[in-house]
């Protein structure tokens, strides 16, 4: 019963700052809303019984992420002139609606294979075997180092003044 | 046969191309020379060709100078060359013509590093359309001649010349297309690329997998630009007129003689019962196209274009002899390949030293040319009877043995009437030709056009080479006749004919 | 000596040409004579072959002797064309006639073309068409009749446009060819449709299909109606007359020999040779006999008012020659045939003397000449011993040739008989009128005009000769007999015979009153032109404008309808129509391109939204679709 | 596990670094070029070595090392090592950052290589962001406004794109539960045969799938990133696009020709999908190519249309039965001579253009004066572009509409072929801007030696597959057969 | 009614579509990229929602959320990095400005 309320309260929270991300005109609420929406997508995690990802959620999105956007609006001094809506809002909603539907239907019209059990819990070092241990997710962890890798060199020229 | 004939006739002008294009430091003379000599020798080893070719009856059929070597296996294509009765008189025109217009050409003095690299590279596609058995190979050749043909109309054409040349490219580039999707379809239901075999082996599976009428009119539409049929000809006037004389000569010489090749190659060879079929309707249009383009070129008033438009008539002929697929009409058609290749490249050869040395191509402008330059006027007068199908040319015997055939045709009901019609067109020849002598050559003597220069005599050379062929053809035929009939002959036994 | 050699009568000339255009033209252009002697030698050899032929021929039991064929063109299953020389009665004559006045004419040329800056090239046309000539009365299959049939019309036209820097002759010139090459087209297309049907080329093998019946109905109709076609159009009948009066404009030998006593003369050759197709179609021979009859008449009215001399012997020309169609038409080859025989000549003499009077006077307009008859004795004496034989004057040839027509058409076609008569006085009235306007009165002209030169003198004397006596051969019948039909009979009976019976009678009376009314006219002035011209002004204009064909052919039908019309028409559409639809497909094109590209606005968002779209569009086509 | 398989990867990531440290170091920048070029080779020559071998998997599966994928790295490897060769002048615009830019180029080759290689959801996901985001960089490396306008459009769109890429293998993921390609495959394999709608998640997957991976390789309607891209990257870059291009084909081919090849309906499914998408996008972008002034931007209108006709060749495979592998050999015949001779066309236009300071076409009037044989490489690509011999874009027409022809698709041929008549009229109007117009000065365009080799290298492998394609064609053969999933 | 897969699902979609919205229609360029990273959650959701009932013992999703995350961050950098220089050339990073190229 527990899981309902929780699952409600937090579908709700999610919904509605996401809505505030899109919506408000000032960048710096939004993005205060944009952080609150992880927190409460880390909400989601742990009712799916998903405790590590939920950790990570918090870790990497309301710290990192987070925190490197803030800073990324303070630096373009973009508060004041706030984020309006362009010219396309409206198409962009209607495909957004219907993108919606499409899913929506697509969702509630398939038959899932749900397995009746319960999920493993603690997931951390399950996790961890299934990245680092025998038969695991070696090859991608390998690559998204290089990547990150990448991101950092990128980050590192763009920024920087010739 | 140990020597490579045909491989040396095709790529020896090639060689050529490539050698002026990259020697550094050429001279313009040695250009030329080196030009004249890369064309001079397949003329001479496409003579030496046509003289050891096998005329007995046996022969009929039969591929002669064959080469065949794997090419790629993957899509079981072959380097397949060799010539039969139907090829060897176009390859041999070719060649003659590829030697002469380097002859015509050599006023060139506007970048002729690239002038005559273009030239022969355009040698060496059309050689090998002929030469090729292997449909790949074919539209490998087919194509390659656009590009060459761009350049020489669009850097050393007169007149609206760029617009020319690519209304050229993309009229040839859309049938060529047509003709690809063609080739593909007989490739993918037939498993084969050579013409021998499919044409030995017959459409029976082509019927199950796609009605053969669609693959004919895909390849028939490609040739008939090039031929070209009324209502694709457009192209045909404007490439004509403002190419160089060179251009001209190789467009209306050989060029457009692809298109006639191409429809006995392979739309009546491989598709003889589609042909059949569609016999009439093709008539109908070789007939429009006769006097349609005759009609049109009664209206000219400027020399080149008046010859281009009447080449739209006269391939109107060869289609009429094509498709009532008859025996002689056949070999009337491929004789008025060659002999309209011969006549109408002369008569712009000779049209082009008018227009250098007149400087007025105007027909209302030009007039009593003959007390200034009597050797042009008799060559240009010679063709022009050619043209318009006098006895003792080449172009009667075409014409004639066409009528006959074509009269004599069992395939289309009503043939006599499309003949007789077809047989009008040279009264509108005659009219034509003669109104564009008189208005060029005769009357009062201008004063406008007393410094104009005679032919000297390297064009006194090729004048009478051409004016000697066409001399030769027309008065015994048989020289090609027997020949091409050997070409032909298997052709009428697929029709069952 | 072996028949092969009959290939030298055409050959020789042929060569002839040759050597004048490759060698002598370039080469020795100093020495202009030359290529005239090289003419008349090889002419003169044609001219004893001929003659050693036709003795041959008429030794032969059926004069016709055999010569093998040379293969031409042989498509196994298609078709087979063999080239071949038929030498039998017809031949034989033809050949005399046209060696014979060749070289006349060539002689006379010596003359008339003295110091003619195109003096080769003249002599060379001049072989070239003797040759082509004498192949088409050889020919023994009708394509190859028609390779020299076609040739004959290219000298011509070369020889009408000699002057070409005159636009008259360069327009005559064209006008004359395109003009036979209409009728030739019914002639290729009979010959095509002969082919198809009967399978051969060959005229003899024709005439066999045709007697046995094999050959018949429409098809042989329709193809003897062909052929004729191409006879109008060379013999200048009704309705392709018009080019003949204007090809006037070249030289007057050529006119003598080509349009006067040879080539104009082939189309009846023509009808000759296959007459047997004629023959055995009522409809074909009567169309022939219809348009003999009326040409002749026809162009005897418009030679009436002509100014112009050689005119009025073009117009007599052509009237001459519906003669022989009439002839042909209603009496057979001998007889039309006989008057092509003696037309020859007193016609080449007319125009010879044409040329001799124009030579001295410089003129051909019969105002400006009078009173020649003094200072060119010559030349109206052999003038007026053609004219009398045209005018068919008893015991002149035309006399007998034209008495043989009349006869025969008075048998089948009684309306031509009346039309003939009437055309009879006609030409007396027109040739004296020509007669008495040039060699009559004094001289209107300016200058001193002389007597010509002999080399133009003797040839006219030689003609004029033969223009007498040419006409004997029949009178014993020998000459129809030749053609295997007819019975001979003594000399002296045939002379004087004939005027046992009424028609000759009739016929002369004609030309007697013809001759007076030109006489009181011209000469005795008993009667003023003008006023008689006033009087019948209607008439006058009709005749003298040429009935408007001119007019009709060139302004009206060629210049308006087709080429300012119809064709123009098909031009507008070629450049407009099926060009415009080529370039608008490629201009549409282009714009659809300016206008598409204004979508990639550069508005990243745009972009996305596409993304959004698109994936929504499959998804909802899958979803709908499957 | 054998890590051996593994090596043509691990020597480029060590070679990356390699350079980037060394870059700390040198001051002859020249050195990174041969240390790069030097890797590319490393690599190449491990990957030519494990060629042929019947096709292995590591990495439990996600790593599979087969003729297909070999084919590709050692695509990516040739590409990358013009590329280098090509920048070598053009580098002195990267003021300080040479070193990064060669690392970020081996690195986006790894990314690519790893795209070809992998096959399980999760590593195809990571190794294209890789790909992504080098390429995201390196497009806005010369940080002035069009290069990172350009860079900016690409990554947001990028990253939408990946989201919705994401999302599709989110359903495919959870409709099987798998994630490696061949698990997933008999997952749906062994589903009953039922209607599309039955299970609306998968279409959608697929759908989502197509459009996120349509997004690399400019699928219409998600190339609309394209033009701006090609225009406004530094001219190295825009060329090596080409290559991320057949990155993406690459991925798609594995994945659809391994998942959804079956069952056969839904293989026509989106065999169809891409058989209009492909008419669409070769249309539009030949007509949208023909007002261009910029030639970087009509040849990125024109690689439009070049996607399209490759898609010709996924069609094919759609429609294809059982084992023919027409369809594939065809599109990676294409893709070779597609990517030779769009480089060759990029590596002339950066030597004139480093010369003029200028991508209107109008400025190269009279190059056939002033720079005779960069004029005639550039037109030899053109012509190859129009597909016209004896150049290889004919060879890889014929090749690739063959195929299609094979399987029904003849509208589509027909299509295709109408369009390259369409595409003759801007190719070869730069082709008369060059020989026909007048220069605008008499001087000469110099170009430095390596790219006149790389230009030499290029237009030889154009003629060459023009004209005698049989071992190529061979290859994209076997590649094509061994797909081990 | 229980809370079940669709739930979870219907959720990601929400939160999905509202990115897109944001991702289209929103002017400023960092904005876009935070509605890009709600899109990337949304998946990340719809991702863990499978792996607990689809295979609740292997975790996949989950692992597969993971690197979502890591790639995020990475895109974020990069993105956030090519703004700036963008706003350092241009003083603005509204997204309808920059549009250089077009057509």
């Amino acid at each position: 019963m527990g899981l309902e309320i929780a699952f409600w309260l937090l579908a709700v929270i999610g919904v509605v700052t996401a809505l505030a991300v899109v919506l408000l005109p000032n960048v710096f609420r939004a993005a205060l809303c944009l952080v609150a929406c992880f927190i409460a997508v880390a909400g989601i995690y742990v009712t799916l019984s998903a405790d590590f990802l939920a950790a990570v959620q918090v870790l990497i999105y309301v710290g990192a992420i987070g925190v490197v956007i803030i800073l990324a609006i303070m630096l373009t001094r973009e508060v004041q002139r706030g984020s309006l809506a362009n010219k396309l809002y409206i198409p962009a909603l209607l495909v957004a609606i219907l993108f919606f539907g499409v899913v929506g239907f697509a969702v509630i019209n398939t038959p899932w294979q749900i397995a009746g059990i319960a999920p493993q819990e603690p997931t951390t070092s399950a996790l961890a075997v299934k990245l680092f241990g025998e038969g695991g997710f070696i090859l991608p962890l390998e690559i998204a180092s290089v990547l990150l890798l990448a991101a950092i060199l990128g980050a590192i020229i763009l920024v920087r003044e010739k | 046969m140990g020597f490579n004939y045909l491989t040396t006739i095709i790529f020896l002008p090639l060689v050529g191309a490539i050698l002026i294009a990259f020697l550094p430091n050429l001279r313009d003379q040695y250009i030329k020379r080196l030009a004249a000599i890369f064309t001079f020798i397949p003329m001479a080893l496409s003579i030496l060709l046509f003289c050891q070719f096998d005329r007995s009856a046996g022969a009929a059929g039969l591929i002669q100078f064959e080469e065949k070597l794997s090419w790629i296996p993957a899509i079981n294509a072959h380097y397949h060359v060799g010539v039969d009765g139907l090829s060897l008189p176009l390859v041999v025109l070719m060649a003659l013509l590829g030697f002469l217009v380097v002859l015509i050409s050599w006023k060139i003095n506007l970048r002729p590093r690239e002038y005559f690299a273009w030239l022969l590279l355009l040698e060496t596609s059309i050689l090998g359309v002929f030469c090729s058995l292997d449909l790949l190979l074919f539209f490998l050749f087919w194509e390659i001649e656009v590009i060459p043909m761009y350049f020489l109309i669009s850097i050393w054409g007169t007149g609206r010349k760029e617009y020319s040349a690519m209304k050229y490219v993309i009229y040839t580039l859309f049938g060529s297309a047509l003709m690809l999707t063609g080739i593909l379809s007989l490739y993918f239901t037939t498993g084969s690329l050579s013409m021998v075999e499919i044409a030995r082996g017959g459409l029976g599976m082509v019927q199950s997998i796609m009605r053969p009428a669609i693959i004919f009119f895909l390849l028939f539409i490609g040739f008939a630009v090039k031929l070209p049929v009324v209502p694709l000809h457009t192209w045909l006037p404007d490439a004509h007129t403002d190419a160089p004389t060179a251009g001209s000569v190789v467009l209306a010489g050989a060029l457009i003689k692809m298109g006639g090749y191409g429809m006995i190659r392979l739309c009546v060879s491989l598709f003889p019962q589609v042909a059949r079929d569609y016999a009439t309707i093709l008539v109908a249009f070789a007939v429009v196209s006769v006097l349609y383009g005759a009609a049109v070129t009664l209206r000219q008033t400027d020399l080149k274009r008046l010859i281009a438009y009447s080449s739209i008539s006269h391939m109107g002929y060869v289609l009429l002899g094509i498709f009532v697929l008859g025996e002689v009409s056949l070999v009337g058609a491929t004789l008025q390949m060659f002999s309209h290749g011969v006549i109408t490249g002369l008569l712009f050869a000779v049209a082009g030293l008018v227009m250098h040395n007149a400087g007025e191509r105007d027909l209302r402008q030009l007039g009593g040319l003959a007390r200034q330059i009597p050797i042009i006027a008799v060559v240009f007068s010679v063709a022009g009877l050619g043209a318009l199908g006098l006895p003792t040319t080449s172009g009667f015997a075409a014409e004639f043995l066409v009528f006959v055939g074509s009269f004599s045709s069992t395939v289309v009901p009503g043939i006599q009437v499309y003949t007789i019609l077809a047989v009008l067109g040279i009264v509108i020849t005659a009219g034509y030709i003669l109104w564009m002598l008189q208005r060029v050559f005769y009357g009062p003597v201008l004063e406008k056009f007393n410094g104009v220069v005679d032919a000297d005599n390297l064009e006194k050379v090729y004048m009478f080479v051409l004016v000697a062929v066409i001399m030769l053809v027309g008065i015994y035929p048989a020289v090609l006749t027997d020949v091409i009939k050997l070409g032909i002959s298997p052709i009428m036994s697929l029709l069952g004919g | 000596m072996p028949h092969q050699l009959i290939w030298l009568i055409l050959l020789l000339p042929l060569l002839s040409f040759v050597i004048t255009s490759l060698f002598i033209r370039p080469f020795l252009s100093h020495s202009p004579k030359l290529s005239g002697y090289i003419t008349i030698a090889s002419i003169c050899g044609s001219l004893i072959l001929s003659v050693w032929a036709l003795l041959e021929v008429l030794a032969a039991p059926n004069h016709e002797l055999p010569i093998p064929d040379i293969s031409w063109v042989i498509i196994e299953g298609g078709v087979t064309i063999h080239l071949g020389l038929i030498m039998d009665s017809l031949t034989a004559v033809m050949l005399i006639v046209v060696t014979v006045v060749s070289l006349m004419v060539q002689v006379y040329s010596q003359g008339y073309m003295h110091g003619d800056p195109g003096y080769h090239r003249y002599f060379a046309f001049m072989s070239l068409f003797t040759g082509s000539m004498l192949g088409l009365v050889l020919a023994d299959n009708l394509l190859f009749l028609y390779v020299f049939w076609e040739l004959v019309g290219l000298c011509s036209y070369l020889l009408i446009g000699f002057w070409f820097h005159k636009p008259a002759a360069r327009n005559a010139a064209t006008k004359a060819f395109v003009v036979t090459r209409l009728g030739d087209f019914g002639f290729l297309a009979a010959i095509l449709s002969l082919y198809f049907n009967a399978g051969t080329f060959d005229i003899a093998e024709l005439h066999s299909l045709a007697i046995a019946g094999t050959l018949g109905g429409a098809v042989l109709t329709w193809a003897a109606i062909g052929i004729f076609s191409g006879a109008v159009g060379k013999s200048a009948q009704f309705p392709l007359h018009v080019w003949l009066p204007d090809a006037m404009e070249g030289p007057t030998p050529v006119s003598a020999l080509i349009h006067a006593a040879t080539m104009v003369a082939a189309g009846v050759f023509l009808v000759a040779r296959t007459y047997p197709l004629f023959a055995h179609s009522v409809e074909a021979v009567t169309t022939v006999a219809i348009i003999g009859g009326f040409t002749a008449i026809f162009a005897a009215s418009m030679g009436l008012v002509m100014t112009d001399i050689k005119r009025v012997l073009a117009y007599s020309t052509i009237s001459q020659l519906g003669y022989m169609m009439l002839g042909l038409a209603t009496g057979g080859v001998a007889i039309g045939i006989f008057h092509l025989f003696n037309h020859a000549f007193f016609k080449a003499l007319l125009f010879l003397g044409a040329g001799s009077v124009n030579h001295a006077t410089g003129t051909f307009d019969m105002h400006q000449m009078g009173g020649l008859r003094k200072v060119m004795p010559w030349t109206y004496a052999t003038f007026v011993i053609a004219s009398l034989s045209i005018a068919g004057i008893w015991p002149l040839s035309g006399f007998w040739s034209k008495d043989e027509i009349l006869a025969s058409s008075l048998g089948a076609q009684p309306v031509l008989f009346v039309l003939a008569m009437l055309t009879v006085f006609m030409t007396a009235f027109y040739m004296f009128r020509v007669v008495f306007l040039t060699f009559g009165g004094d001289y209107r002209g300016e200058g001193k005009p002389h007597e010509s030169a002999s080399v133009m003198v003797v040839p006219m004397v030689i003609l004029a000769i033969l223009a007498v006596v040419s006409g004997f051969w029949n009178v014993t019948g020998g000459f129809s007999q030749l053609f295997g039909h007819g019975e001979t009979q003594s000399f002296a009976r045939g002379f004087f015979g004939i005027l046992a019976h009424p028609l000759p009678w009739i016929s002369l009376i004609l030309a007697g009153l013809g001759i007076l009314l030109a006489y009181a006219m011209y000469s005795a002035k008993w009667l003023s032109a003008e006023s008689l011209g006033r009087l019948f002004s209607p008439l006058y204009t009709l005749f003298y404008r040429k009935y408007w064909f001119d007019e009709l052919y060139e302004r009206l039908f060629v210049g308006k309808a087709l080429i300012n019309g119809f064709f123009a028409g098909l031009q507008q559409f070629d450049n407009n129509g099926v060009d415009g639809a080529v370039n608008g497909i490629a201009n549409a094109t282009i714009a659809g391109g300016r206008a598409i590209r204004r979508v990639q606005t550069g508005q990243l968002q745009l972009y996305g939204l596409f993304i959004g779209i698109g994936i929504l569009a499959i998804v909802l086509c899958v979803y709908l679709v499957g | 596990m054998n890590l051996e398989l593994f090596t043509p990867e691990l020597t480029l990531v060590a070679f990356a670094i390699g350079v980037i440290l060394l870059d700390l170091f040198v001051q002859r920048k020249g050195l990174l070029v041969i240390v790069s070029l030097v890797g590319l080779a490393v690599s190449a020559g491990f990957t030519i070595a494990l060629w042929g071998g019947s096709a292995q998997a590591i990495f439990n599966n996600m790593l599979v090392v087969d003729n297909f994928a070999l084919f590709f790295k050692l695509l990516f490897l040739g590409i990358a090592a013009l590329i280098i060769l090509t920048s070598v002048d053009y580098v002195s615009k990267f003021a300080r950052f040479q070193g990064e830019y060669h690392a970020l180029v081996l690195l986006s080759t790894l990314g690519m290589m790893l795209m070809a290689a992998t096959a399980e959801l999760i590593s195809i996901f990571i190794a294209l962001e890789l790909t992504g985001i080098s390429f995201y960089i390196l497009v806005g490396f010369l940080k002035d406004s069009k290069s990172s306008e350009a860079s900016l459009k690409f990554l947001l769109l990028g990253a939408v794109a990946s989201a919705v890429l994401l999302y599709g293998m989110a359903l495919v993921f959870g409709f099987t539960g798998k994630t490696q390609l061949g698990e997933i495959a008999q997952v749906i394999q062994s589903m009953p045969p039922g209607g599309v709608l039955a299970n609306p998640a998968l279409i959608l997957g697929i759908v989502l799938l197509i459009a996120g991976f349509g997004f690399k390789i400019a699928a219409v309607p998600f190339q609309m990133w394209v033009p701006d891209v090609y225009e406004g990257a530094p001219t190295p870059v825009t060329a090596y696009l080409v290559a991320e291009e057949a990155a993406g084909f690459a991925i798609i081919l594995r994945v659809f020709h391994s998942i959804f090849g079956l069952p056969h309906w839904l293989s026509l499914e989106w065999g169809l999908i891409f058989a209009v998408l492909a008419a669409i996008g070769m249309t539009l972008g030949n007509v949208v190519a023909i007002p261009q002034i910029n030639i970087k931007r009509m040849l990125g209108y024109s690689a439009i249309a070049q996607a399209g006709y490759l898609m010709v060749g996924l069609a094919t495979m759609g429609f294809a039965v059982g084992t023919d592998a027409l369809g594939q050999s065809g599109l990676l015949f294409f893709l070779v001579s597609y990517a030779l001779t769009n480089l060759g066309a990029f590596i002339a236009i950066i030597a004139i253009s480093n010369k003029l300071d200028s991508d209107l076409i109008d400025d190269y009037s009279g190059m056939g004066k002033r720079a005779p044989l960069l004029a005639l490489g550039l037109t030899l690509c053109l012509i190859s572009l129009i597909g016209l011999p004896p150049a290889a874009g004919f060879m890889a027409k014929f090749y690739i509409f063959s195929g299609a022809a094979q399987h029904g698709l003849l509208w589509l041929v027909v299509i295709a072929v109408i369009n390259s008549v369409i595409s003759a009229y801007y190719y070869l109007r730069v082709v008369k801007v060059m020989w026909l117009g007048k220069p605008a000065s008499e001087s000469k365009v110099p170009s430095s030696g390596a790219l006149r080799v790389a230009l030499a290298l290029s237009c030889l492998g154009v003629l060459l597959l023009g004209i005698i394609p049989g071992y190529v064609m061979r290859l994209a053969e076997l590649a094509a057969e061994m797909f081990g999933f | 009614m229980s809370i079940g897969l669709e739930h979870y699902l219907i959720l990601s979609a929400v939160l999905f579509s509202i990115g897109l919205y944001g991702a289209l229609a929103k002017r400023n360029a960092i904005v876009i990229l935070m509605s890009i990273e709600l899109m990337l959650n949304a998946v990340n959701i719809a991702m863990v929602a499978f792996s607990r009932y689809i295979v609740p013992l292997l975790l996949t999703g989950q692992v597969f959320a993971i690197f979502v995350m890591v790639v995020a961050a990475a895109e974020v950098a990069v993105g956030l990095a090519i703004i700036i220089a963008i706003y350092r050339s241009r003083e603005t990073v509204d997204a309808t400005q920059i549009n250089l190229m077009k057509w």
